[in-house]
């Protein structure tokens, strides 16, 4: 099924046709489960003007936060961020716009990009900064504020196997939002620690169905740790 | 006298029933889970997509793959379930976490409450707590009852922009376990050894006292 | 952690305090995949006025379709029904009432009310039967249709293997409505094939995490086949 | 000559290209998997919650638990994936599935559909039918131009309550290959033998003849 064969073999070819202003939908939570090579490609070929969404920003130096050194970013859509000395100072600057989106919302919103929904009711952040300015929708006497679903130009995602047809699965919680930032891309790149065959992954468990995957590139990854705490008796 | 965070999270972790399901925010909620009593048992929720959270690892453990929503390595029980972010906020959203657990810097007479954003501070974000405020069945506000300089968080009403609004029923602080209804905090339980009328001094919004007010056991 | 184990021994408990003029929502497609056990049990009980969501009423004696014999259903919500002549017949007498519902519609409408999205837009039925007098909001010039969400007081779910906490994983297709079903019951029962002991199951692997689950027991199932088709060289 | 079923399901498999996943009906639309060309491979999803369908199973391979959209017993390819309903109908409703052949009562110049319902029979359902329609890049509808009586299925206006509206662009009959655009239908080819008499006859709604009209080569 060689129209199947989503494997590309260069960083170069994985980012192909991403230009300036666009959209990228990038998974990961913190630096857990996010496509440290995809990142460094973008970062290499210098496009700027990006809106970016992902929960979080990466830290100096390390994930997303290495396309805040050349100002790559021109917006975040992310539920936290400001782990990084960089990004305040551009924020503060106004180098960097930020929209700030609840974890869930911003989760559902990729999901619904997606699934072809353009919007969903939600209670979360109704009555805060997060509804102004939205539609609100009472639902059994409770009221709900309108969210719109949110698309990519890409999607990068980072998975632990995949095989040639695009079949994903994820490994522990490196999983996050890597599976609706899948579904939300035009062109969707998947960066992942071993490719194998189709018919390799059991086809009851795989996460993300190969028809959401356009481009899969095989990684190494550093895996930093954010904040590695250990059981009290090995402190 | 004023509890420790220690005794609040002692105290919180009186609130569990055996069987609940229960996300605990950063800091003292997260302490709950090492004073959960005896012949109960509670499951964790982590929001990034872990149901059935553990201990921390040792360090042969550590795995980069494994975190919970504070970004800290950690273990799962054995029974625990991992899933994808809008799975888990579908479980908080649609109601079926039992208990949420969080801070805050302020809680109002109607049950609103402020806990992600300072004006003037940098703003970083309020991560998943709109959604957990807005979905949880049961919320516990941990904090204390007055900021350092001794200003009343239990106001008549949020200064700060909001979290959520008509959420908050319960709130656990060093001095006091107060209900919020019906436009006011009702005293419940106070800190052992300490009396109504600093309870009253510390709280700004209207606040109800029955006559009898028990002491918490910690 | 006994707080947890959901395991119960009886279908007299299983579906304990099911009452008259519920609404049960239902797994399953066709007969694949359905909770043969609980329907008998409803059947036994005899409750009645009930509202059924599920996406087919199963056939003539078999499946939902047996719960038609002493009218039991007072309305089907469904995508497709009629495979059965009692239905028909009591659909003609104005016996049941039916609100067809597209199958994506569906199945998006139960994954809502489990998450806690009282409606969500979509494209599908605008301009239809299905559409009318809904909400019509345009999103990037096009029409959707404001869709409701959908619980129900009894979830019936049918799973491969379950863990006394409730995990669950499906097989093949008999996933279907299943794992969208158990989210969207006050009360979600499963009833399985195979009941093993927490841990036996991949973590990563699970398709229904245990919170969603209120109640499990093991049944026997015929699993009747709807279409028995065979390869060329086989007929 | 009118096209035969598997004539109809050969040219509309001529529509396919290399790498495209394609949700097929019932009825004729299914025949189309037959008539692959060489070289080119799709892969088919069925919306009860399969990508990948393979062949009918042996006897031996017979299973109740794997069965397609039309609920018939089937088998999956190497690197198919199994799927819940919403997970499904996310990627029909989300523009993933690349191709969708269906059948339908009646199409009209403005890409409306009729073909789940008709008045006074009884009303089986949709199934999955509306979010195909409203979902899907490509829709290619597949029928006999005109029913059993003669009368045309191609019209100014759908009369039977609609399955979509403004969706369908593509038209595969057994006497042409028809565009949907413009208010219009758009002839663009004719099965072998027939004339384009024949189909501006049967051909109720506005048609647009260009000055040369190919055969189909089926």
């Amino acid at each position: 099924m060689s129209g199947f064969d989503k494997v590309v073999t260069s960083y170069a070819e994985a980012m192909k046709g991403l230009s300036d202003n666009m959209t990228i939908i990038a998974g990961g939570f913190g630096l857990c489960g996010i496509p440290e090579g995809l990142i460094n490609q973008i970062k290499s070929m210098g496009t700027t003007g990006l809106t970016v969404v992902s929960n979080n920003c990466g830290v100096d130096g390390f994930g997303l936060g290495v396309l805040l050194e050349d100002k790559q970013i021109r917006k975040m859509i992310s539920s936290y961020v400001g782990e990084n000395a960089l990004f305040e100072k551009q924020l503060l600057a106004n180098e960097l716009e930020v929209e700030l989106t609840p974890q869930g919302t911003l989760a559902e919103k990729m999901r619904a990009g997606g699934a072809g929904i353009p919007g969903f009711y939600t209670a979360t952040g109704y009555g805060t900064p997060v509804g102004e300015g939205k539609d609100v929708k009472h639902f059994d006497g409770r009221p709900y504020i309108l969210e719109p679903s949110i698309t990519g130009d890409f999607a990068i995602v980072k998975a632990y196997k995949a095989d040639r047809f695009g079949n994903c699965i994820y490994r522990h919680t490196a999983r996050n939002f890597n599976p609706m930032a899948a579904t939300a891309g035009k062109i969707t790149v998947v960066e992942v620690e071993e490719i194998v065959e189709p018919g390799e992954l059991d086809p009851a468990h795989i996460h993300t169905p190969g028809i959401y995957v356009d481009r899969i590139i095989k990684g190494t990854f550093e895996k930093r740790i954010e904040r590695k705490v250990l059981a009290k008796e090995e402190r | 006298m004023a509890l420790s965070r220690d005794q609040i999270a002692m105290r919180v972790a009186q609130e569990f029933k055996d069987g609940d399901y229960v996300n605990l925010g950063i800091g003292i909620p997260t302490l709950a889970a090492n004073f959960v009593p005896e012949g109960i048992e509670v499951m964790l929720q982590s929001e990034n997509g872990l149901l059935g959270m553990g201990r921390y690892p040792t360090e042969d453990e550590v795995d980069a793959d494994m975190i919970n929503a504070g970004k800290e390595t950690v273990t799962a029980i054995n029974g625990a379930s991992i899933f994808d972010s809008a799975e888990s906020f579908a479980m908080i959203r649609g109601g079926h976490v039992d208990f949420t657990v969080l801070g805050a810097f302020e809680v109002d007479v109607n049950g609103n409450i402020a806990s992600w954003m300072i004006p003037g501070k940098l703003v970083k974000g309020m991560g998943g707590a709109m959604d957990l405020v807005a979905g949880a069945k049961n919320i516990i506000v941990t904090m204390t009852h007055a900021d350092k300089h001794g200003n009343s968080k239990l106001l008549p009403a949020c200064k700060l922009p909001l979290t959520g609004v008509n959420c908050i029923t319960r709130i656990i602080t060093d001095l006091a376990v107060l209900e919020v209804k019906d436009g006011a905090f009702h005293l419940q339980e106070r800190a052992p050894g300490v009396s109504v009328e600093e309870i009253k001094e510390k709280t700004a919004g209207k606040l109800v006292v029955p006559d009898n007010v028990s002491e918490m056991s910690v």
